[in-house]
């Protein structure tokens, strides 16, 4: 649920224990709002088979075996051609896919119905023998698999009859339900156990169910995919797909535009006034469950007073920022947890009314004079803040808060860093001061990434309460996460008055797609539970 | 009998320039911020296996040295350990990345020999003409025009603007290939072009203002002969340095152009694997890196050795 | 002639820029004005604005001497010394010079900016680092140089006339072989310079020549790279510029060094 | 054959180099044409080849038989056809890359085979075939000019114009040299333009003799009449040239220094230097004068009388047996190793010794390669001996790096010297001043600088004001007397003097020479005089050593091992030496 854009999002996340779809949070996005369209407007789709196809990502996948390659571009490429034990809809909600139906019988077992019927690539058929060893052999330690975050209070996968398979955990786990459509991907057990540690290399790519077969694959230039027109489901329009690394936002762009490249996902929103100028491309918007905020070491000076984060709170011109950070296509956010999935948890006006009450820092220099003025350190200070050099905006936000806050009295240094050293500060929880940090879950689960967030347990090395913001009473409704939003409400309100994280924005994310290609369904914040390669479609 | 000489004392200079290399190269993972083993977890779960398995691995437990030499052995097996980042064989990656580098800075080559060496030798020969100063400010913009900023140019002027070339992408067989590579291969080219065209011509300069040359003219020889058999061979030896030069300097070009024109070739790897510190990756990059920039070097002697006839028979130059 | 003096116009705009810098900027170069972020040039703003909407042409002539300033230590560093050690392994020959000369053979062929980028991106040292990087990489090349200069020189009769009237050998050094193959020297400072101007830019757009706050040339190009299309000027700037002053100080080089070495050489001699 | 008139060469600014040169060379005919650096000889003949330097543009006409050579675009079937050009340094006239036979085959006509170049080969005197096989640099120096003397004549031109052919070769190779170009000259009934600054050379080869100076010719006569010149400037150089065979008591050169032919178009070039000069000499340039037999340029000639004076007799200079030591050699070896592959050994001295006593001059001559300027650099500490031992002054010196420092300086104050090459002597940074001022100091007392500098100026016979130029603004005549003078400053007991005059003009090495004389008579001040030049040495030295192959192989009283030697090398080399005079031996020497 922790999200650092972009390389070092994904290190980071792969690194700790705390639950999320790293990967998919980097587009996840949720329940499609706000379609936008090409100079066109909105296109229908069409009939017509698509015989090639090329899609573009910033990068390529390491693996195509998900327990090695929990990351945006990786997962994409699997999703496209495997199939997972679910799928999640436009509202975040289950749907059956290689499972037809589910129980939760007691809450520390799912029986899961399996489909019958279904081949594998080679024409051999699925069995339950098989989809039990898929996850099982994540949950394995030997195997180290990334995708253990997820599993740590899994106990035991087994088959339980023929088109059955039943999980026990060890204990109760809100997000556990979402499992089986974000890392259950099904691999044939021959091939897997055959294959070993080289599963999901360019020899042994993997032995799927999914709607293509992998036919040739390398973590330089991507993967070739080919329909497997022996699938269970509706067969795809696209017959060969493409999936090209391309790393350069410009360089794609420029692919889109001479036509060699017919969609992406996840454009640079810094970049969408361009994008939406380029002829021929249309572009798709979602929401997102990410949220980027500043974080602020409430146990070192001059952070420990709460009127020198009230300042600095004020002295962000995030009104302003929207348009040339974001081209306009994010939302101002009062709190860490994502209106999305407050949304998707209590709905939009009980959402509306939480977030509503609770207290914010417009931007007003006048007031952060004021605050300034208040603290212990009214006569200033200097900061240093690091940002990581993948991280475009962030640089452009430090400069215009370095400027704001230069009027009164505080100097603030933006810092560029590699990202990985940037990421082994944050991980060594040292001289965190002030920092910018972006957190995305991957469930719609509000209180995902809570824990993380305000947990006592977090606020050291490896942890990602960078604020150091912990006491007994918080740690105690952390405890009572659950079903209910009154203890993620309660939290919400505690950030807002002592601001240790300042909340920014929730970007949307924007895909790109040939206008010749059309998606249907639309693209949806939860992109990472869900085979998008199925959607694209050639306009009518 | 002494070209042998000659050549298994280069060969040797090699290997030593090598070996030293190696020895900084490894001393990256021991040099690097943060532990050892920190570095090789790379982003993977720190579980108690994992660790204990790097520590055997790269035998952590082991003395400098010993462990250097357990590197070094491996290296001389073309084993350079598994990537942090994708767990994958170094050599594999370096295998599949180094197709589209050697591609693009031999293009590149081409390309600066075919337009440099004739633009040099002619500015050279008609020295203090219109044509020798136009030379002579391109090949000063070329050195100083940063390649990517050059690479950038080229990408939205003629992939874009024009299409006439693919503005992404290595290309697969031979034509594709090359309408691929053709614009990056430019960009990378323009420094060398610029390098080598400066030196050919002061390397004509200085042959065609020496006796030889004028008691070749004074025998009455044909022009060809004069330009081909005396100018040309003798102004070829700093050519040929230069030429080296910037063939071995291709791949820093190439981390520039590579990542201009999002090709997966050696250089966007080094840049990947710095930035995400998969230091096996970059172990493995950089003695590479080094092994071609000294096999171009032992090239540059051995084309001397050809050339000159001084070398061949009394040694040293 | 034409370039000699637009090279010479444009080197004197660029030293009168980091000399005055601020006092000539036609806006504030930090000002923003996020209602007009990535606009092309027009009537007040000649090279357009930035991602926030500050003056590109005011944190060009503003970055001119932070620009300059990296490549400049490493240039000064460079030739301090490379000439040092150039005149110690050229004069003293024997052990000194063979041992000097295999070590730098050693590094010699190594591309300086290839180990630039490893060892910023991997020890993340940033601008300190990559400046140390540059000048302990580019030291070799320039030595060589410095060395067969003083070899050149060491055996003409000057130098044993010298010794033969028993100066001591700082004095030969100093007073009579550095100023020799000082054409040499400021020749290579200049083009370590431009070495330096372009590598450190080069570091800039991979994201590793990473500085402070301050506007700088390198990063400009880097950060508005983004901006192609929008506003070319905010990268296209930087880039020409960096061409521009590249060119014309190597350009300075030579010319520096043709009179240098034309003012002890002989003209008539036959 | 070949008629040449109004011959002029100017520079891209019309700056003139070389103005109205006519003269003519018949079939068969060896003309000399004769200058010292500067006169304008070598592009002369550059621009009869159109081989001039790029900016460089010629006038007037050349015409070989009936093509003009001048102003032509298309050379084919002239260039190496009908006229080649032969230059001077065999070292760097082949190329490097190409073995003999290739530089043959490519410059004979049509398809030549083995046997044609074996037989070309043998006709410059190279009998060994597989010479063909070789690259110029397995060659010597003369196997060389021979190589590039039958490329020259490939084609089988009709006139062959040799720019200094000799000059870059020792006396013996030069007299072989010479004496094969005139055969083949003879035998092919072909024109030769014999390019030299050496007047004795160009007489003892040349049916005719061109003087050039400052680009303009000023004399030409038979050989034979030369003994009588009708211009004061060949008066002059006849009178600079010294004498093999006697002592002069005075050394005469040319006072001044050569013009800029540009400097002097509308003038007598030579007026400033000459002693006959008046006013009207300076008013326009003289014409060059038909004499019938010979022309002259000078417009006195009639009226002044150039005709060398009386010779005085020959002073029997005292040879010294009494004196003290000053400096011993006691067999001395110098053995050079390459270091690396291939280990090569080169002994450049086998065993030397000699000694030279307080105020003696000593002579040491011998070829390229005989050892004599590694004695030399040696006795100066620049290098250390093999073996052996060396001692000045009592001072045992064989290794200055083994001296105690204040030895080490004392050695240093004991012996200084005079390096061959005037424009590397100086260092082109500091001004005359500077650097006689820092040898100054090492003298080790307390001094007026100033002054000092101006009184060493004095003695070398420079003004004072010399002291503030830099050496580009000096001559090379000039530039040695600073650097004996910086050598005299530390008032040393023994100068070693490495062909002090080798690279110098005729005209003006008389001055230097004059002032190394006077510096060993009047100061007292040892020499040991490294040569190659016999009648230099002649004229300073009082005993000689000859040096061959790193051996002594004769020594004496300068007189006797010149007029009597017995050594068969000394022999060789004595009969080598080209005499200024064939016919009237002595009559070169005069007195003021």
């Amino acid at each position: 649920m922790w999200e650092f854009l972009d390389k070092a999002g994904e290190a980071a996340m792969r690194r700790t224990r705390i639950a999320a779809v790293a990967a998919t949070a980097a587009l996840v996005l949720a329940g499609c709002v706000g379609t936008g369209a090409g100079p066109t407007g909105k296109r229908v789709a069409g009939d017509a088979d698509i015989p090639e196809l090329t899609w573009a990502m910033p990068g390529a996948p390491r693996s195509l075996d998900i327990a090695h390659a929990l990351d945006t571009r990786s997962n994409l490429a699997i999703f496209a051609a495997f199939d997972g034990l679910l799928r999640m809809d436009a509202d975040g909600e289950l749907q059956p896919a290689l499972a037809t139906s589910w129980t939760n019988p007691d809450p520390l077992t799912y029986v899961y119905k399996l489909r019958q019927g279904v081949t594998f690539w080679d024409g051999k058929p699925m069995t339950a023998e098989d989809v039990a060893h898929s996850l099982r052999r994540q949950a394995d330690p030997a195997e180290a698999a990334e995708t253990q975050l997820y599993l740590t209070r899994l106990k035991e996968v087994a088959a339980t009859g023929p088109d059955e398979v039943t999980v026990r955990l060890t204990t109760p786990d809100p997000m556990f339900k979402y499992v089986p459509a974000l890392v259950w991907i099904v691999q044939q057990k021959e091939y897997a156990e055959a294959a070993g540690k080289s599963l999901g290399s360019p020899e042994k790519p993997g032995m799927g169910t999914g709607p293509y077969r992998v036919t040739r694959f390398s973590p330089a230039d991507g993967v070739d995919f080919e329909r497997h027109d022996g699938y269970w489901d509706t067969r795809p329009k696209v017959a060969k797909l493409a999936y090209k690394p391309i790393p350069d936002p410009e360089a794609l762009r420029l692919a889109m535009m001479s036509g060699e490249v017919d969609g992406t996902f996840g454009v640079p929103l810094q970049d969408i006034r361009k994008w939406e100028r380029t002829a021929g491309i249309s572009m798709y918007y979602t929401r997102t469950i990410s949220v980027n905020y500043l974080s602020m070491d409430v146990t070192t000076a001059p952070f420990d007073d709460v009127h020198v984060r009230r300042a600095i709170a004020h002295s962000v011109d995030r009104q302003g920022l929207l348009d040339p950070l974001f081209g306009g296509r994010a939302r101002l956010s009062s709190s860490p947890v994502s209106s999305l999935q407050l949304e998707t948890m209590v709905g939009k006006e009980k959402a509306a009314e939480v977030i509503g009450s609770l207290p914010t820092y417009p931007f007003d220099l006048g007031k952060a004079k004021e605050e300034l003025a208040k603290s212990r350190y009214a006569g200033g200070f200097t900061v240093e803040v690091p940002y990581p050099t993948t991280q475009p905006w962030s640089r452009l936000l430090l400069e215009n808060l370095a400027r704001n806050l230069s009027t009164i009295g505080v100097t603030l240094v933006p810092k560029a860093q590699p990202d990985q050293q940037w990421v082994a500060n944050i991980y060594a929880h040292k001289d965190l001061k002030l920092q910018i940090m972006r957190a995305g879950g991957g469930t719609p689960y509000p209180g995902e990434m809570l824990p993380m967030m305000f947990g006592q347990a977090s606020a050291g090395p490896n942890g990602f309460n960078t604020a150091n913001f912990a006491d007994p009473e918080l740690e105690a409704k952390l405890g009572s996460l659950g079903e209910d939003v009154a203890p993620i409400a309660e939290i919400m309100r505690l950030n807002a008055e002592e601001v240790p994280y300042v909340p920014l924005f929730e970007e949307d994310a924007a895909h790109a797609l040939r206008a010749e290609r059309v998606f249907s369904p639309d693209p949806t914040p939860w992109l990472a539970g869900f085979n998008w390669a199925i959607a694209l479609k050639a306009a009518a | 009998m002494f070209v042998l000489a000659f050549l298994g004392k280069r060969v040797l200079a090699a290997a030593v320039t090598l070996l030293v290399t190696s020895f900084l190269v490894f001393s990256l993972l021991a040099a690097s911020p943060g532990s050892p083993e920190q570095t090789l977890l790379g982003a993977r779960q720190p579980t108690p296996e994992l660790i204990a398995a790097l520590r055997a691995q790269h035998r952590l437990d082991d003395p400098f040295p010993v462990r250097y030499w357990h590197w070094l052995s491996g290296v001389l097996e073309l084993d350079f350990g598994r990537s942090v980042r994708s767990s994958r064989e170094v050599v594999d990656i370096l295998a599949e990345r180094l197709d589209v580098t050697l591609w693009l800075g031999l293009y590149a080559f081409v390309l600066v020999l075919l337009v440099a060496v004739p633009a040099g030798l002619s500015a050279g020969i008609r020295r203090d003409t219109a044509w020798d100063r136009g030379v002579t400010v391109t090949a000063l913009l070329g050195v100083s025009a940063p390649p990517f900023a050059v690479g950038l140019m080229l990408l939205s002027v003629f992939g874009v603007g024009l299409g006439w070339f693919p503005v992404f992408g290595a290309g697969s067989g031979f034509a594709d290939r090359i309408s691929h590579l053709t614009l990056p291969a430019v960009a990378l080219a323009v420094a060398g072009v610029a390098i080598v065209a400066r030196q050919t011509r002061a390397a004509t300069m200085d042959v065609t203002a020496k006796d030889f040359i004028t008691f070749a003219e004074a025998r009455g020889l044909p022009r060809r002969v004069v330009l081909g058999r005396y100018a040309l061979r003798n102004s070829a030896l700093p050519v040929i340095t230069s030429a080296g030069l910037v063939l071995a300097y291709s791949l820093t070009g190439a981390v520039l152009v590579e990542s201009t024109f999002a090709l997966p070739g050696l250089g966007s790897l080094l840049v990947e694997s710095v930035s995400t510190k998969d230091i096996p990756v970059v172990q493995g990059l950089a003695l590479l890196t080094a092994a071609l920039v000294i096999g171009v070097n032992l090239i540059v002697d051995l084309c001397y050795l050809g050339l000159d006839p001084r070398v061949r028979h009394a040694g040293g130059v | 002639m034409i370039v000699r003096a637009l090279s010479a116009f444009a080197l004197g705009l660029v030293v009168i820029a980091a000399l005055l810098g601020d006092w000539i900027a036609p806006f504030d170069p930090g000002a923003q004005d996020l209602a007009g972020t990535a606009m092309p040039p027009d009537a007040a703003h000649w090279l357009g604005t930035d991602e926030l909407g500050r003056d590109v042409l005011s944190r060009l002539i503003a970055g001119t001497r932070t620009a300059l300033l990296g490549p400049a230590l490493v240039a000064l560093g460079v030739a301090v010394l490379s000439t040092a050690i150039g005149l110690l392994a050229g004069y003293r020959g024997g052990w000194v010079d063979s041992a000097i000369m295999r070590a730098v053979d050693l590094v010699y062929a190594i591309p300086p900016l290839l180990v630039a980028i490893v060892v910023v991106g991997v020890f993340g040292g940033g601008y300190p680092l990559a400046i140390g990087v540059l000048i302990a990489l580019s030291v070799p090349a320039d030595t060589r140089m410095v060395r067969s200069a003083v070899l050149a020189q060491r055996n003409l009769a000057y130098v044993e006339a010298a010794r033969t009237v028993g100066l001591g050998r700082g004095r030969i050094l100093f007073a009579h072989l550095l100023p020799n193959v000082l054409p040499t020297v400021v020749a290579n400072l200049l083009l370590s310079f431009v070495g330096a101007l372009v590598g450190l830019a080069a570091l800039a757009f991979l994201g590793l020549g990473v500085g402070t706050g301050a506007p700088d040339w390198g990063r400009m190009l880097a950060e508005n790279k983004g901006l192609v299309d929008l506003n070319p000027a905010a990268m296209i700037g930087p880039a020409v510029l960096i061409t521009v002053v590249a060119a014309s100080v190597t350009l300075l080089g030579d010319r520096l060094y043709d009179l240098m070495s034309a003012r002890g050489r002989d003209a008539g001699r036959a | 054959m070949l008629d040449v008139r109004d011959l002029t060469v100017h520079d891209g600014r019309s700056r003139v180099l070389v103005r109205g040169v006519s003269f003519r060379v018949g079939p068969g005919e060896t003309v000399g044409l004769v200058g010292e650096s500067g006169s304008g000889k070598s592009l002369t003949a550059r621009a009869l080849v159109s081989l001039l330097p790029q900016e460089l543009r010629s006038g007037g006409s050349a015409r070989l038989d009936d093509t003009e050579l001048l102003g032509r675009k298309d050379l084919r079937g002239v260039r190496g056809h009908r006229v080649a050009l032969l230059m001077q340094d065999p070292f760097t006239m082949l190329n490097p890359l190409a073995t003999v036979g290739t530089h043959l085959v490519e410059s004979l006509p049509g398809r030549a085979d083995r046997v044609e170049v074996a037989r070309r080969l043998a006709e410059v005197g190279i009998d060994d075939p597989a010479v063909a096989g070789r690259y110029p640099f397995q060659l010597s120096g003369g196997m060389r000019q021979r190589v590039a003397l039958a490329a020259a004549l490939a084609k089988d031109p009709g006139l062959l114009i040799a720019d200094e052919p000799t000059t870059a070769l020792d006396v013996t190779t030069q007299r072989d040299v010479l004496a094969l170009l005139r055969r083949i000259q003879t035998e092919r009934r072909m024109g030769l333009v014999l390019i030299t600054h050496d007047l004795r050379v160009a007489r003892q080869a040349c049916d005719r003799v061109l003087v050039m100076y400052a680009g303009a010719l000023v004399e030409s006569a038979r050989s034979a009449d030369l003994d009588a010149p009708a211009h004061p400037y060949t008066a002059g150089l006849l009178r600079s040239v010294p004498s093999v065979t006697h002592r002069q008591p005075v050394l005469l050169g040319i006072p001044g220094s050569v013009p800029a032919a540009a400097d002097v178009v509308d003038r007598c070039p030579f007026a400033d230097r000459c002693g006959w000069a008046e006013p009207a000499c300076t008013e326009h340039a003289p014409p060059l004068v038909d004499l019938g037999d010979r022309a002259t340029a000078c417009r006195r000639h009639g009226g002044i009388d150039l005709s060398p004076p009386e010779l005085a007799e020959p002073d029997a200079e005292p040879v010294g047996d009494a004196r003290a030591t000053l400096l011993d050699v006691a067999d001395l070896v110098k053995v050079y190793r390459s270091i690396g592959l291939r280990r090569t050994e080169h002994t450049a001295l086998a065993g030397v010794s000699l000694h030279v006593g307080e105020g003696e001059s000593l002579a040491v001559v011998g070829e390229s390669g005989s050892g004599k300027t590694t004695l030399a650099r040696a006795v100066l500490g620049l290098t250390d001996p093999t073996s052996g031992r060396i001692t000045l002054g009592g001072l045992d010196v064989t290794s200055y790096r083994r001296l105690r420092s204040a030895d080490r300086a004392r050695a240093r104050r004991l012996v200084q010297c005079v390096f061959q090459d005037p424009y590397s002597s100086l260092n082109p940074a500091h001004t005359v001043g500077y650097t006689l001022a820092e040898s100054l100091r090492r003298r080790g007392e307390d001094l007026d600088v100033e002054s000092e500098v101006d009184s060493l100026l004095d003695l070398v016979g420079l003004p004072a004001s010399y002291a503030g130029r830099r050496p580009v603004a000096l001559s090379g005549g000039q530039r040695q007397r600073v650097a004996i003078a910086r050598a005299l400053a530390v008032r040393p007991r023994l100068l070693v003097c490495d062909e002090p005059v080798a690279a110098l003009d005729v005209s003006v090495q008389a001055q230097v020479l004059e002032v190394l004389r006077k510096a060993n008579r009047e100061l007292g001040i040892a020499l040991l005089f490294i040569t190659h030049d016999l009648a230099v040495a002649r004229q300073v030295t009082d005993r000689m050593v000859v040096m061959h192959r790193g051996r002594i192989v004769e020594h004496g009283a300068t007189a006797d091992v010149l007029d009597a030697p017995t050594h068969p090398y000394t022999v060789r080399l004595v009969q080598s030496v080209p005499d200024a005079a064939p016919h009237t031996e002595g009559e070169a020497h005069v007195t003021q």
